[in-house]
């Protein structure tokens, strides 16, 4: 098939489904090479930049779904009912970016880390779809292991967990400074 | 330093310490231990007062800084390399890795923010699709899972319930709060010294039904004893104190 | 704003609102006269008809709605109604041999035991048809019992769920003199 006959495919199937569609099942349904719906994404992404689309196409991880485009947000609100947002209490989000950061992690882990127990925030973000069971870690006691899901991605708006924001040295140096600044403007003072 | 008449809130103890190391605009890696400690004990007093969840990570941390405090007092332990290690290091790197998912977590609410700008669609199949049935191939499904497999898992999972079950403890009964009314049992004590003009503080021990109960009478006595109110005599080591009222001699 | 603008914020509404929408509904959200909407409408539509489309627009009476292109139906039901990817996970292994063996059993049981909340898992289960509903229990909440169904039985090649390989209390005994003596032990030292 040609560039547009298959992208047109995947416009349909990913407009119809609504939710994300894993690349290998594209493939599949359309009889095709993982290879070749890469490059109708690829044409599809080209086409939605365009000044005539209110849509764009976003990348998960292995799979691809259609949003609308962040300009098209104060045309929506007027007229669509805003979706249901999990709204993330601050323990919540600091639960959230040491699993996001240190996954797979276990309860354990996560309280260590916050100095109180988390199993509350674990469950709700599961709750909430954000964080989900990976499996299960080798160890006395079999703890489960917890990891963000792909709907963790989506409302942060990343690709993969390798997207996220790097956390490093860099920041705990910049903290140094800070402190050091502070404490400096506190003697000068 | 006062403490706010509002006491705010805090995650943990971490979210608490980085607070008055905030408040106080103190350098992280040289955390005064003195103040902090005090400044800490303060809140979690205050916390206790106003009724709010003071819960054990809270004291597990007060231990920590009090523990922290006799270190620095005592001479500096030296590690392998012939450094002298810093009590506070270990609380400095907790503290350190906690501010910064702390920060993370700012990040991120800011990247969903930008991303609840943009909308998705829900699922909308065409009734022809929808009335399409496909069905599902079992043999792929189970693959190579038997009963066994799946019995051994459920075992697993019992055991796993039976190990959370603590042999020992679960034996004790139920352990319950006893509710003891300071002020009832004080007055009671003090009637009971009115009461009997000489009496020997085992018997009256004797009538106290409870560790606590026992604890708050030796402490009233103690207390009668400073007043005046009470003369103690004990003959032996060990021996039954005997209690004389002073209003009766 | 020209016709490129509008067509792609029009798009963008009956993209995310899936229904139709009225054009004077458009209008007011866009603050435009409803004539330029039909412009736009007529824009959106030429841009669909194209070959790298694979949604189209239909127009009612006074609302127009997107859907997608007869053509495509055959695609879509490849990947709606594909199995979906068939795999039993740890986590549904453990849910379903909880049910196999504990049924009649509501999902809050199921959560008890795995010390986790397992809702995920027991309606993965049941669209895989391994696990049914059998009933609601009679207590507050009247919660739905949850069993395995015929096809589980078939697919793992037992008559009926009696023949399940045996765990006996003799089993839990053992367990529970493991621990003990485990303890004692701790307590020789």
């Amino acid at each position: 098939m040609t560039r547009e006959e298959g992208a047109a495919i995947v416009e349909a199937i990913l407009f119809t489904m609504g939710d994300s569609v894993e690349i290998n099942a594209l493939a599949k349904a359309m009889e095709e090479e993982p290879k070749n719906i890469k490059e109708y994404i690829a044409y599809l992404k080209e086409k939605y930049e365009k000044e005539d689309s209110g849509i764009g196409i976003i990348e998960l991880d292995k799979a691809v779904q259609l949003c609308t485009k962040k300009e098209m947000y104060e045309y929506l609100v007027k007229i669509a009912k805003a979706p249901k947002k999990a709204v993330l209490t601050d323990s919540l989000m600091e639960t959230l970016s040491i699993i996001a950061y240190k996954q797979p992690i276990t309860r354990l882990e996560v309280e260590k880390i916050r100095g109180v127990n988390s199993d509350h925030a674990v469950n709700r973000l599961v709750e909430f779809g954000l964080v989900q069971e990976l499996g299960r870690l080798d160890a006395p006691g079999r703890p489960l292991l917890f990891g963000t899901t792909e709907e963790f991605l989506r409302s942060f708006g990343v690709r993969s967990i390798e997207e996220l924001p790097a956390i490093g040295t860099v920041q705990v140096e910049e903290f140094k400074a800070q402190a050091e600044a502070e404490v400096n403007l506190k003697l000068d003072i | 330093m006062s403490l706010e008449v509002k006491l705010q809130v805090f995650e943990g103890p971490l979210d608490l310490l980085m607070h008055l190391i905030d408040k106080n605009q103190i350098d992280i890696y040289d955390i005064p231990i003195v103040t902090i400690t005090e400044q800490y004990m303060a809140y979690i007093n205050a916390m206790q007062k106003e009724d709010m969840d003071v819960t054990s990570e809270f004291l597990v941390m007060a231990a920590t800084l009090i523990d922290i405090k006799c270190k620095m007092l005592l001479p500096k332990e030296v590690n392998e390399d012939g450094e002298e290690e810093d009590p506070r290091a270990e609380l400095v790197e907790k503290l350190l890795e906690y501010k910064m998912y702390k920060y993370m977590a700012y990040e991120l609410k800011d990247m969903q923010m930008d991303a609840d700008m943009q909308w998705f669609r829900a699922k909308d199949l065409p009734q022809e699709v929808k009335d399409y049935e496909m069905p599902i191939d079992f043999s792929d499904l189970i693959g190579d899972t038997t009963l066994t497999k799946l019995n051994s898992i459920f075992q697993e999972l019992l055991k796993r319930q039976e190990d959370k079950v603590d042999p020992i403890r679960s034996k004790f009964g139920n352990i319950e709060k006893e509710e003891i009314d300071m002020d009832a049992k004080t007055l009671y004590i003090k009637a009971y010294i009115r009461e009997h003009d000489r009496f020997s503080f085992r018997q009256l021990l004797e009538k106290q039904h409870s560790k606590t109960e026992i604890i708050v009478t030796f402490l009233v006595m103690l207390e009668e004893m400073k007043l005046g109110e009470i003369e103690i005599e004990q003959e032996t080591t060990f021996g039954d104190i005997i209690i004389t009222s002073r209003k009766a001699s």
